[in-house]
Formats: structure tokens, sequence, C-alpha cells
């Protein structure tokens, strides 16, 4: 029965329920309010387990594809000649693969994780909820989008109410934030889409023969699968060698140079690294951790970051491997300054979530190594690392909510002592620090390790520099979680309340998600298992080996 | 005229041209001043007066007097004024005026030049004799005559636009813009002169034609009684006089135009009275005309302004315009078949 | 064509008369006519009174609204002129367009009528 | 005299029935004004604002019925290459033509306008406007001037429309009489027209000179032959051309008349300007464009290429300096209007695009950018007029705490907001991604970065309004949204967000109804 | 000859641009747009009769442009009397309410 539903689309569409009850709920009733954004997150979160239960590794995804036409923008036709059809088609294109369904099932625990955590909010819970709701459409909808427009749609849809949210409930200076924010991924998300309108209008195009009649259907198609098959494919149009005595592309408009090839593959890196964010492009991250709420802070530190990571495989590698491939070094590279450089400046902070802001930076940068090693062990291990990473720090932003709510300050220099008075919370927060910094049996470690163990395989030395970044890092989260756990207690903190449900449940939730992947990575790695394999293949072919 | 106008031009012909053109001057300038004189007599006679009888037999040559009078009075510019301009306004009304008469034509055969748009270029030219008025109130820099430029012009382009459209139905009938043309056009009776067919178009061409003349019943921008003497307070001597010169050359014109777009210029109002020459004809009708401007002026008050713009504008134009309709509409059905 | 030539050839000379008779008349009566100018001779006339306030005194708006109209009317002119001399040609067809935009310009006509522009009120 | 004598065609009364949509809007601008002038004077006249948007939409009818008619099995015909082409009707020996792109520019027209007339409806008020009849009627020679525009095939029709929609919105720039802003836009704006318009003409007088015609299809065939001996006049021609018809459209550098005019004018007249005058003036672009320019390359001279060029150098223009010279902007009217200038570049974009075998034409994407255009300017300068209602003012800051204050407008706004910026879910999107995949098509990707850069530059000041209407707030009392004006706000934000999920129907619809020969290159088909 | 003409016009064009764009007195602005119109008209009369193809559709521009160039002006010169009304002034570079 479950399985006639098109469940993709009920993944992605049932927040927006919610939103519609939301509507029509009198703005003071702030309790029914909540419970509804609750129960709306709830769904996908339940249809996503289910989906995940169901999900054959081995057949990969194809059973709950989802194709139908969205827009089919027909085009004057005259002067091409014989063709019964001539349009852009762009698809309603949904699937699911072993890059997604992690990645999905963390977007659906953080947000109803999220949503627990939001009941601090103090004002306007209603368009505060709205805004949430659509925030979780636009991310579910990137992870399962297959069509480039889609895509970018639903990443645009991430866009306007994470600046609502951080604008209005935010800290004290949360417009800047939000400008911030709003002009860093406005960049980066036009970058994207200049490197899709050129992906689409060369690699895009396809002439569809109707068989037993004399019909040509051309059409633009914005669907991933045909422009990554005819990136990669050497024998399609957009790589066939143009004849030897014309200029290069002369007589086939769509054939890609290789200065095109490049430029798109450049272009994409760029745009999902500002998302990432890569290292000169951070700033605007930093910002939007120290400035948002705390609820938001963790959809964002927890699934919007991983939204550069995710497009950067699919879009960037997937798509021109032979290109990642050779700049796979420049990756690492990359990896390593954003390691040692969170590191080192998350060492120095003095405020509790710009370190976790800096530690996020750092763990991204595990992230790339991963992506950089090209070999099966270290993309699981970036995947992972993706993961595991958004649920650590979704916990961490999510204590850091509940102790800002009781103390009044993120500062390191008036915390102390936090685990005389409240010493649940405290437990938790340790326990997170020490995933963060990746001891064994926690999600961190399985990431970290299986990230460098893919690289060490081709970057030894690059490999061996990135560990001693990882290695600050224990220094880092212990000094600030250490810090604020024992050490002089300030006495206005000694009559503080501990955790109450409410705060539990997340908490609690999401360590128990944690352990589940340190302990048991398979949970991750199965699906995955053959996710890879199509694109390790074609490099392999690439390169030669 | 007709066979020089075919030949080729040489020297030659332009002297010949130009001698038939100084000998129209000479006619004109010599009208004017018995128009003068005559206009005078008349009016003397309708007011039982004798008139001017000093000056010459029966006073024939007052006109000469006067003319030398002015020819040798003290000309004198107002130290405020424009100079350049105001030098420039009684020449500026003037040439207009007499460049206008180039397109008339007398008979059949006596004519100066045949423009095949010769309504045309005297409606064009005339416009801007309004320019050298309103010209010579600004430059004198006196209340009054700016004043009475203004007037001046407000009347004359009020009554430029009934005038203008009040022929249109002539050139209907005609198909043509060529002064000769039309009046030959015109039948060999009377009645099929275009006075009688077109008689709203000929009413209405008449009163502007009056107006457009400054003279009463619409002479305000010169009225003595409020604005002293209108636009050419300030001027005096020669330069008057040539204002006055204007305005007679303008009589001539008007009475000449009238005759041929209505009155069928040289033709005999009926056919056994061809033996006269068309041009007695011609000239017969001429001093009717210009008879019957001296008539009104004896006869008729000075109309005020309100009257004399309302009438322009809310009966003259509009019936103008009703006028080309209805003989759009009548040719319709009775001459196109 | 030398008709057309010579026709505005007489033309020029009408309108080089027209410049001479004034050119030729006023240089003239320059040396017939005493020249005595005073200061009292040069003012501005004012009915023998000393002249008040400035010779270029602002006038009534009004005398633009008549600007205005005789444009709209003059313009219309240069319309009804060709149209004039070539309606034997043409159908019923023309005298309906003729009428349309002749109707137009009524409409206007009587807009500046109701807005009691043709209404004329001092100086 | 060696002149041609060209046939006269006179038109038939079957003729004149084709004329149907301009002759309504003329007969109920005559009637509107007659029943205006007799009426007493304490009459309110709101009625005549109806009466003139019944007008308007009886027209946008007709059009769309001989739209659908000429494209029916009935009227089709097959052209050469035996493909079934729609009719055209051609008047007056071609100087007037009534085909689907004329047709496709008159719906945006008249729907534009009857929106424009439902937003003065709730916002125009007596103390303002004192001749608030005047107002409404004069709107429809402006639009049959646009029409006129849109149908003429001959540079005489086309200036004769020009120009009656010219006069007319400076008229109705200046309607606010005893307000100076208004009084000295007006004065700008007639300047500047006037300039643009002696511009353009001088243009036309050189291509007039060297082709001898000023039928656009018999240009066509005649700069063929002459383009290469005078291709330095043409050069000229076209250089004046686009500098007018630049004003026209308010492209940089062409542009600084905008802010002030659209600042002066009553809002409802910015939106006509915004959108009616510059999509007028698009039009004849196009037809000027593809009936001359195109034909006149030349083996030793690449002059349509070079045109070509230089519009879209003045289309990077137009879209930088106005994305530019916004920033700065407190005045929302002149922020719209210097938006208005970055959104004539991205209109300019598809018309500078020369055409090419996969590019085969650019008026979908065109024509679905305009229609967008339209939807979202319009809608965001009526939330302009209820803001500046309340707020007595046209600064920016009037939006503060909107949506504590009207909260569905403020959802309405938000939708303007974002289908300017070019984000999803709204029109603004698809249809900058449309032009951006037209580009593409031609490999012009220069403009494609300039575009999307301009975009981006764009969202700061376009959340500006957010910032101000979420962010910020003043007074706590409710604003007071008329209901013809909430309407028309409505219409506007349902229809971007409408066309911004399901842009497909509409883009086919227009191409489907367009047919670049028949509709653009009246020259290549002969006599006809 | 034709070439005569066409100097002319552009010689008037351009005087008539500088007026419009440089000249500080609203009224001479006005005044130049007219002259830059006249000049078009020179143009469209010269070509008419000396064009590369003589045609009579020049003349038939010229009528309408000068028609519309009188409208054009008649409505300029009353937006100007009601700025004058508001302002006191017909200096171009007083006009500046709304810069900012």
């Amino acid at each position: 029965m479950l399985s006639d539903l098109p469940i993709l689309s009920c993944i992605i569409f049932s927040p927006l329920l919610g939103l519609l009850v939301l509507l029509f709920l009198p703005k003071q009733r702030s309790r029914w309010l909540k419970t509804t954004a609750i129960i709306a997150t709830l769904i996908p979160l339940l249809l996503s387990l289910w989906l995940y239960a169901d999900y054959d590794s081995t057949k990969g995804g194809k059973t709950y594809e989802e194709l139908s036409t969205w827009v089919d923008a027909s085009l004057n036709k005259e002067v091409v000649g014989a063709v019964s059809s001539y349009s852009f088609k762009f698809q309603y294109h949904l699937g699911i693969d072993g890059l997604s369904l992690p990645l999905l099932l963390l977007t659906t625990i953080v947000g109803v994780m999220a949503a627990l955590a939001s009941v601090n909010v103090k004002k306007r819970w209603k368009s505060f909820y709205i805004w949430f709701l659509l925030l979780e459409v636009g991310m579910l909808g990137v992870f399962l989008a297959r069509d480039v427009f889609l895509f970018f749609v639903f990443f645009e849809l991430t866009l306007i109410p994470m600046f609502f949210l951080i604008g209005i409930w935010g800290f004290m200076n949360r417009e800047r934030a939000a400008n911030k924010f709003l002009l860093y991924n406005g960049i980066g998300s036009a970058i994207m889409l200049i490197a899709f309108v050129m992906l689409v209008s060369t690699a895009g195009f396809r002439a569809d023969q109707v068989p037993d009649k004399q019909e040509t259907h051309l059409s633009y198609s914005g669907s991933y699968e045909v422009i990554q098959q005819n990136l990669t494919d050497p024998a399609s149009y957009v790589n066939a060698a143009p004849p030897a005595n014309s200029q290069e592309g002369e007589g086939n408009p769509f054939y890609l140079s290789k200065t095109m090839r490049w430029s798109i593959f450049l272009l994409l890196l760029l745009a999902f690294g500002i998302k990432l964010p890569v290292f000169p492009f951070h700033t605007w991250m930093l910002k939007v951790h120290a400035e948002a709420p705390p609820s938001v802070v963790m959809i964002h530190s927890g699934v919007l970051l991983k939204m550069g990571a995710y497009g950067l495989l699919r879009f960037g590698v997937f798509m021109f491997p032979g290109e990642a491939k050779d700049w796979a070094a420049v990756l690492a590279i990359l990896g390593v300054v954003n390691i040692l450089y969170g590191a080192v400046l998350a060492l120095v902070q003095k405020e509790f979530k710009l370190v976790l802001a800096y530690s996020s930076i750092s763990h991204m940068g595990i992230v790339l190594l991963g992506i950089a090693s090209f070999n099966e062990i270290g993309l699981q291990g970036a995947m992972i690392q993706l993961v595991s990473h958004g649920l650590i720090s979704a916990l961490l932003f999510l204590i850091v909510g509940s102790i800002y709510e009781r103390t009044g300050s993120t500062q390191l220099s008036d915390l102390g002592g936090l685990a005389r008075s409240l010493p649940f919370i405290s437990g938790i927060l340790l326990t997170a620090g020490m995933a963060s910094l990746g001891l064994p049996g926690l999600s961190g470690f399985v990431g970290e390790f299986l990230s460098l163990l893919g690289l060490f395989d081709s970057m030894r030395i690059i490999t061996a520099v990135a560990v001693l970044g990882v290695i600050l890092t224990a220094v880092y989260v212990l000094r600030s979680i250490l810090g604020i756990t024992f050490g002089p207690m300030s006495e206005r903190y000694a009559a503080l309340r501990d955790a109450r449900l409410i705060e539990a449940v997340p908490m609690i939730t999401l360590l128990a998600f944690i352990l589940l992947i340190g302990i048991y990575p398979s949970v991750l790695t199965e699906p995955m298992k053959h996710g890879f394999d199509a694109l390790l293949e074609q490099i392999n072919e690439k390169v030669g080996r | 005229m007709g066979s020089w106008l075919d030949e080729t031009l040489t020297w030659g012909n332009a002297l010949i041209f130009f001698l038939w053109g100084v000998i129209l001057l000479a006619l004109v300038l010599g009208f004017v001043s018995y128009a003068i004189f005559f206009e005078r007599k008349v009016i003397g006679w309708m007011q039982f007066r004798i008139g001017p009888n000093r000056v010459g037999p029966m006073g024939l040559l007052q006109t000469v007097a006067d003319i030398m009078k002015l020819l040798m009075k003290e000309d004198t510019i107002p130290r405020k004024a424009d100079r350049a301009l105001f030098i420039l306004a009684p020449a500026l009304a003037y040439v207009p005026a007499f460049a206008v008469l180039a397109v008339i034509p007398y008979t059949q055969n006596l004519y100066f030049a045949d423009i095949n748009v010769g309504l045309l270029y005297y409606v064009a030219l005339s416009g801007i004799s309004t320019i050298a008025i309103v010209l010579g109130g600004w430059a004198s820099n006196n209340k009054y005559a700016l004043l009475g430029g203004m007037r001046s012009a407000a009347q004359m382009i009020s009554y430029e636009v009934p005038l203008v459209i009040s022929v249109v139905g002539v050139v209907m009938l005609t198909g043509s813009l060529n002064l000769r043309t039309i009046a030959q056009a015109q039948g060999d009776w009377f009645w099929q002169w275009n006075f009688l067919p077109q008689i709203i178009g000929f009413v209405i061409f008449v009163i502007a034609a009056v107006s457009e003349l400054n003279r009463t019943p619409f002479d305000l921008p010169e009225a003595e009684s409020e604005l002293v003497a209108g636009y050419h307070v300030e001027y005096s001597g020669f330069r008057f006089a040539f204002f006055m010169l204007t305005e007679y050359v303008y009589v001539y014109a008007i009475a000449a135009l009238t005759t041929v777009l209505f009155l069928g210029g040289w033709h005999a109002p009926a056919p056994f009275l061809d033996f006269v020459p068309g041009i007695i004809w011609f000239l017969l009708k001429f001093s009717f005309i210009v008879f019957f401007l001296f008539w009104i002026r004896a006869t008729l008050p000075r109309i005020r302004i309100d009257q004399l713009m309302g009438l322009g504008w809310k009966v003259l134009l509009p019936l103008a315009i009703l006028n080309v309709f209805l003989t759009a509409v009548y040719m319709e059905l009775f001459i196109k078949g | 064509m030398e008709r057309y030539i010579n026709n505005y050839v007489i033309v020029a000379i009408f309108i080089i008369l027209g410049i001479l008779l004034p050119v030729v008349a006023l240089s003239v009566g320059r040396l017939l006519r005493p020249s005595k100018p005073t200061e009292e001779k040069k003012t501005t006339y004012e009915s023998g009174n000393e002249p008040v306030g400035e010779g270029q005194v602002r006038f009534n708006v009004r005398y633009y609204l008549f600007a205005l109209m005789f444009v709209i009317f003059d313009v219309e002119t240069v319309f009804l002129y060709p149209w004039a001399v070539a309606y034997k040609q043409f159908g019923l067809f023309v005298l309906v367009e003729m009428a349309i935009f002749t109707g137009l310009l009524l409409i206007g006509l009587l807009y500046a009528w109701k807005k009691k522009v043709l209404k004329w009120n001092s100086i | 005299m060696d002149v041609v004598q060209q046939p006269l065609q006179s038109l038939s009364w079957s003729d004149a029935a084709y004329l149907a949509p301009e002759w309504i809007l003329i007969v109920f601008m005559v009637g509107l004004a007659v029943i205006d002038l007799l009426l007493p004077r304490r009459v309110t006249r709101s009625f005549i604002g109806w009466l003139t948007l019944g007008g308007l939409l009886t027209s946008l009818g007709c059009v769309v019925w001989r739209l659908l008619d000429i494209n029916s099995a009935a009227s089709a015909t097959t052209n050469a290459n035996g493909q079934v082409v729609s009719g055209v009707i051609r008047l007056l020996a071609d100087s007037y033509r009534i085909d689907n792109y004329a047709s496709l520019f008159k719906i945006v027209f008249l729907t534009a306008t009857a929106l424009i007339v439902l937003m003065s409806l709730g916002s125009v008020k007596r103390e303002d406007i004192a001749d608030k009849g005047e107002y409404y009627y004069l709107l429809l020679p402006a639009v049959v001037g646009a029409m006129i525009m849109a149908s003429s095939g001959d540079m005489l029709t086309l200036y004769i429309g020009l120009e009656l929609l010219s006069i007319t919105t400076y008229v109705l720039v200046g309607i606010r009489k005893h307000a100076v802003q208004s009084a000295e836009a007006a004065f700008k704006y007639v300047v500047t027209g006037g300039i643009s318009s002696a511009l353009i003409l001088f243009g036309m007088s050189y291509l007039y000179g060297i082709t001898g015609a000023t039928n656009l299809g018999a240009m066509a065939q005649s700069i063929q032959q002459h383009a290469g001996d005078y291709k330095e006049l043409l050069y000229v021609a076209f250089f004046f051309l686009l500098a007018g018809l630049g004003i026209k459209i308010a492209a940089a550098p062409f542009h600084v008349w905008a802010p002030d005019v659209y600042q002066g004018a009553p809002t409802p007249i910015t939106a006509f300007l915004a959108v009616v005058s510059k999509g007028a003036a698009f039009a004849i672009v196009f037809r000027l464009i593809y009936n001359v320019v195109f034909h006149a390359t030349t083996p030793e001279a690449p002059l349509a290429d070079d045109v070509f060029l230089a519009m879209l150098i003045m289309a990077a223009a137009a879209m930088v300096i106005g994305s530019a010279a916004a920033l700065r902007q407190k005045n929302v009217k002149r922020l719209l209007a210097l938006s208005g200038v970055a959104n004539a570049g991205y209109l300019l974009v598809p018309v500078s695009l020369s055409l090419n075998g996969m590019h085969v034409s650019n008026f979908g994407e065109f024509i679905f950018y305009l229609a967008v255009y339209l939807l979202m300017t319009i809608g965001a300068l009526a939330v302009v007029t209820v803001i500046s209602a309340a707020a007595g003012h046209d600064e920016i800051s009037g939006f503060a705490g909107l949506y504590y204050r009207a909260p569905w407008t403020a959802a309405a706004m938000i939708v303007f907001v974002l289908s300017l910026a070019g984000l999803p879910v709204t029109g603004g999107f698809f249809g900058k991604l449309f032009i951006l995949l037209g580009a593409a098509q031609t490999q012009t990707y220069w403009i494609i970065a300039v575009m999307v850069a301009s975009s981006v530059v764009s969202y700061y000041f376009y959340f500006g309004f957010i910032r101000q209407m979420f962010m910020r707030s003043t007074s706590e009392e409710t604003v007071h949204v008329p209901v013809p004006t909430g309407l028309v706000i409505w219409i506007c934000a349902i229809a971007t967000v409408a066309i911004g999920i399901l842009p497909g129907p509409m883009m086919s619809w227009v191409n489907d109804h367009f047919t670049i020969i028949n509709d653009l290159f009246i020259g290549s088909q002969p006599g006809g | 000859m034709l070439s005569s003409y066409l100097t002319m016009a552009a010689i008037l064009f351009c005087i008539g641009l500088y007026g419009a764009l440089v000249k500080k007195n609203a009224v001479i602005v006005l005044l130049s747009i007219e002259l830059m119109l006249n000049a078009v008209n020179l143009n469209l009369v010269a070509f008419s009769k000396y064009g590369v193809v003589p045609s009579l559709s020049g003349q038939m521009f010229t009528l309408f442009s000068i028609a519309v160039a009188a409208a054009e002006a008649a409505v300029g010169i009353a937006v100007l009397i009601a700025l004058f009304r508001a302002r006191g002034t017909v200096n171009v570079d007083e006009f500046d309410e709304m810069r900012r």
C-alpha cells in the first residue's frame, strides 16, 4: 500500500500540509502552533524511515523514482526544419540513491529535533513555523531532485526562509547576518545557475526519434541523467571531436571544448564551495552561526552545509569525473586548509558558538578530503562525515540553545562549572564533544577515519598534515567544553534547572543516532554500497587505471 | 505671360519677369494711394460729409501729400525698444503682403506665377504678417503696443482657422489648389460661381477676411479708446507707413482672392456678356469687394473682444467644418455618382 | 519643368521686390527726414505720463490657449487640404475617415469650450 | 518628376472591422470625454474609470478572438515549404498588420492597462488629481498608440503610434497639476521624449533615404540591394535609432530621465510607463531589428552583427547601471524605476541575440518575460499606492512593519520582490531562465554572467523591502487596502506564482501562436 | 545637391541637440527640440526628391511629423506653464525637486 504512493513527493511536500494548517490557526495559540509544526516534521521523518527500511541497496532507488513533465515549453520550430516538437523540457524528477538517502534521513531527523528545539522561540511563532516548514520542504527537495532546475528551485527555496529565520528571530546583529547570508548564497546560487544554464544548453540537448514514425523530438532537458550521460559518454555529441579541418566546435553547437568543461566544473566547484564553505568563502557562515537562533543553526549547520557537499559530489564530481580527478590534489589541499584554519581559529575563540562554527569549517574540510580521495572508502567516509557532523553539530547547537536560555550567555569566560547545576545537559555536551573530536565508538570517528584512510591511499603527505589538524580538534573541543562543564562556577548559575523533557528528548535521540553510526556504521554504508561504483568506474576508465 | 513661363529661364526672361513685378508694384502702390482716398471719400459721403477736397482737384492728391509727409517726418525709435526687431517688423509685415500677389490670376492669360499650390502659398505667406505684428508690439517695449500686438495675433490666428477651412469646399469642388484652375473651373453663368454653391463658405470667408485685415468691425488691435493705437503706437514716419501699406495691400489681395475663389474670376455673369473683356469683369468684381469693405467700415460698430473670439471659435469654425462635410456629402450624392 | 522653375523665379522676384521697397524707401527717407532726437522723444509713449514699470508686462495666459487651439486646427488643415484636393478620386470611406478625424478635433473644441478656454476675461 | 508612383490602397469597410479593438477604445474615449464634459461638476467620476475598464476588457476580448481566429484552420494557409502558417491581415498596403506578433503585444498592453485602471480606482483621490475623468479616458488613446506601434508595418504608422502614446503620457505624468513634482516630471519627460523622437526620426529619415520606402517590407527588400553602398549612412541611422529607442525603453546609458519621471508621476501612471510604454517601444525595436537591420548585412561590413553587439552592450550596461544605481535609492518609485532600467536590460537580451540554427526564435522568451514583468511591476506598484496612502510618502521606510499591519499584502509583496529578484518559485525566475537559456543557445556566455551578476546585486535592494516589512516596525495600526487595489495585488501575485510553478503552457502558447517568418520577417515574403 | 541638404539638416540637428542638452532656459530647450524635428523634415523632403530611390512617402512622412511636432510642442509648453506656476522659474537647473 505504502509503496503505491509517490513516496518521495509525500516526503517533500508533507511539511506543506502542516503549513496549510498553520495558516488557519490563530497566531496567539502558541501551543497549537508548535504541536502542529512538530507533527508536520514528524511525517517526513516517519516516511523516510520507512523508505530506509524498504530501500534495497542492490537495486538502488529505481523503484521510488518519480518522473513527470514539469515544464514543457515548446520553442519555435520553424527554422529547424522537419521536427515535430522542439522544447525546453524540465522534469519533475525525483529519485533516491545511496548518496541522497543518508542525507534525507539526516534532514528529517534534524528537522524534527530543530522543531522540538524551536519551542524556545519567544515571538511570532506562526510565521516562524511557516518559514521553518518551507525551509524543510526546500531541503528535502534538494536531496531528492534529479533535474538541475528542480534542484535549483529547491536550493533557492532554502535561501529565502533562512533569510527570514535569521533576520527576524536572530540575535543582535541579525540583519547583517541575514544580508551576508543572502549575498554569499545568492552569489553561489547565481554561479550555479550559470553553470546549469551552460550545461542544459549543451549537454542537455537530446533528439528523440519516435520509432516507426518520421518524428523527431528535439528538447533541451534539465534531466540529471541525460546531462550526466552526455557528459561522460565519450561518443556523445558533447564530446565528439570536431572535424580536423574546421575550427573547434564549428558546426556542432553542443560541443563542449576543454575550456568550457573546465569552466563549468570550476563554476560548480565555486558555487558549492561557497555553500560548503571552503576556506576563503566561509565568513558568512560564522555570522550565521553567531547570530541565528539556535534551532535555526541546528538546521543550518546540520543540513544546509551538507547541501554544498552533496551538490559538489553530485554535480561537480559525478558530472565531471575527469576534471575532478585531475583536481583531486587541489581539493585535498583545500580540505587541509579548511581543517587547519578552522581548528586554529576555533582554538582562540572566546565565544562558544564561534568555536562550533570554526569547528564546522574544520570538519567540512574532512569531507573535502574524503571526496578528494576518489576511492570507495574515502567517499563513504565523506558521506558518513557529512551525516555525523550534521547530527553532532545539531546536538551541540541544541545544547547551546538550552544553555543560552538559562544563562543568557555563550561567552566561554562567563560559563563554567555547569556540570554541577546542569548535570544532564553537561553530560550530553561532553559526549557530543567527544563525538566531535572523533572518539572511537561515536560517529565522528568513523567519518574521519574512513576519509583519511581513503586519502592515505593516494596522498600521504596531505593526509599526514590533515591528521595534525584532527589532533588540534581534540585540543579546542576539550578546552571549550571542559571549560563550560567544569571549572569555577559563577554563583548566579547555581539555581539553574536542568533539561526539561522537551529538551531531553531531542538530545537523547540525536545522541542515540550518533552512537548508532559510531558503533554500527553499516546502517549508512549499506545503502551507499553501490552508489559510487559507477562513478569510480568512470574515473578509472578516464584515468586509465 | 503664359508663353514666357514655358520658356527656358534666361537672364533676359528674368529681367522681363522683374519688370512685370515692378509694374505690378507700381499698380499696387497706386491702388493703395487711391483706395485710401476713396475710402475717405466714400465714408465721407455716407456720413454726409465731403471728405478730402483741398489738395489737388477734388482732393485727388491728398494721399500723395500724406505720403510725402510721412516720408519727411522724423523717425523716432524709443530708447527702450529692441532696435533690430523694431526696424525689422514693418518690413516683415510688408514682404508677405506683396509676395502673395504673385499667385493671383487676373484673366485667362494675365497672371504671374502659376503655382499648383497657389492657395496654400497665399495662406502660408499671409500667416507671416502675424509674426511681424507681434514682433512690432514686442519690440516697442510699450504696454499698449504689446497688448495690441498680442490681441492682434490672437485675433488673426483665431480667424485664420475658419478662413482657411472655409475655402476647403472650393478646393474640393475644383480638385485643385491652383488659383487659375479654380477660377477657370467656375461656370459661365453667375449662379455657377462658387459663391452660391458655397454660400456658407463664402460668408465665412468674407467675415474672416475682414477680421484678418484688422478692419472695422474687427479693428480691436487698434482700438484708439483702449489701446491708443495698438501695436504701432511707437511707430512714426515711414515705418508707420509700411504698416498702413501692408493693410491696404492685403485689402487688394483679399479682394482679388475673393474674386478668384468665389466670384468666378474673369468670367462674365452670363455667356452672352462674353464680349466684354475678362479683365473688366475682374476689375468690376474686385472693385465691388473693395467698396464693400469701405461700406461695412462706415456702417458697423466695433465689437467687443469676447464677442470677437466667441464668433470666431464658436460660430465660424464649426460652420466652416460643417461646410466641408456638407460639400463632401453633396459631392458624394450628386457629382461622383 | 521650365514652367515649374519659372513660377518660382517669379515668386522669388516678388519677394525680392517686397524686400527692396522698404529698404529703398527707408534709405531714401533717411536723406529727406530731419533727425533731432531729444530725451523726451525717445521715452516710451504712455499717454504723456512718465512710463510706469516695465514695458513688457505679463499678459493673460489665455493668449497662449488660443495659440494652442490655433495650432491644433491649423494642423488639421494640413491634412484637410491634400484630402480636399484628392477627394474626387476616392470613395465614401475617405469621407468617413475624415469625419472621424475632424470629429475628434471637434471633441477637442467642445472640450476647450466646456473648460472655458474660449471665454475671454480681462486684457 | 522621376518619382516612384505607389498605388494607393484605401481602407474598405471589411478592413475596418479588423480594427475593432482600436475602434472600441477610441469610441469609449470619445464617449467618456463627452460624458465627462457634459456632466455637472459635483457628480463623482469613478464610474468613468469602470467604463474605461469595460472598454479595455471588450477590446481585449476582440484581440484574443482575432488571434484565435487567425490561427484557426479556416484562415491558415500553407507556405512555399508546405508548412501551415497562419494568416496575417494586412491593411493599407501593409502599413498596418494584424498578426500574431501584434496580437500578443496587444494582449499584454490591454491587460496591463486594465490592471492599472483597476488599481487607480482604488487609489486615485480627488484632491490629488482634479480631473479624474480625464485621467481615466486619456489612458485609452495611450493604449491605442501602443497597439498601433505593435501593429505597424510602416515607419509612418509606427511613428504615429509612438507619438500618440508619448504625448498622452506626457499629459498623464503631469496630471497632478498642483504638485510640483508632477509638473517637473512631466516636463522632463516631454524634453527627453522629444529628443528621443527626434533621434528616432533622424535615424528613420536616413533609412528612408537609402531604401526609398517607409514600409518595412519594402525596406527589407531595398536595403539588401543598397546596404553595401551606403553602409556609413546605415551605421549612422542605426546608431540614432538605437539611441532614440534606448531612451524610450529606458536602457542605460539613456535612462537618466526614468527615476525622476517615475517618481513624479502618479503611481498608476508610473506602472503604465514602466510596462506599456516600455513594451511598446520594444515592439518597435523588434520590428525594426528583424525587418531592417537583419537584412542589412553585407559581405564587407557585418552591419547586423555590429548592431546586435551594440544592443547587447546596451543591455549589459542597463543591467549593471540599473542595479548599481538602485542600491542607493530610498524612494520606492525611483528604486522601481531603476529596477525597470535593469529589466529593460534583461528584455533587450533576447532581442539582441541574433538567431542561429538552434536559437530560432527569441520572441517567446521576450514576451514571457514581458508578461511576468507586467505582473510583478504592476503588483509592486499597486502595493506602493497602498503604502504611500498610509504613510503619506513614497520612501521605502513606509514599508516598515507592513507584515504586522497588513500581512496578506506583505505576503503578496514578497512574491513580487522575489519575482523581481528572479528567485523561484515565481514567474521572474523562469522569465530570466528562458532568457538565459536563449543566450546559452547562441553561446553568448558573457551576457549570461552579466545578467546573473546584476540579479545578485539586485537581491540587496529587493530584499530591502523584506527587511522593512518584516524586521522594522513603526506603528501597529492596520493599513487600509481598497478593494480594487487589493484585487490587482492578488491577481498579480497569484498569476506570478502560477507562472512560476507552471511556465510551460504559457511559453508554449506564445510560441505556437508566433511564426517568425510571418510575423517578423515581413520583407522576406514579397507581395502577400 | 543631396549632400548639401543633408549637411544642412545635420547641422540643424546638432544645434538642436546641443540646445536641448545644454541650454538653461526651458523655452529654448523646447525650441531646440523643434529644431531637431525640422532637421528631420528637411532630410525627409530632400530624400524624397534626391534619395537613392525617390518616392513620395517622404513628403507624407513630413506632413505627419509636422503635425505631431506641433502637438508635442503644444503639450510641452502647457506642461512648462504648469511648472512655471508651481516653481516661478523656467531655469532648467532649478527643476531639482526630486534629485537627492
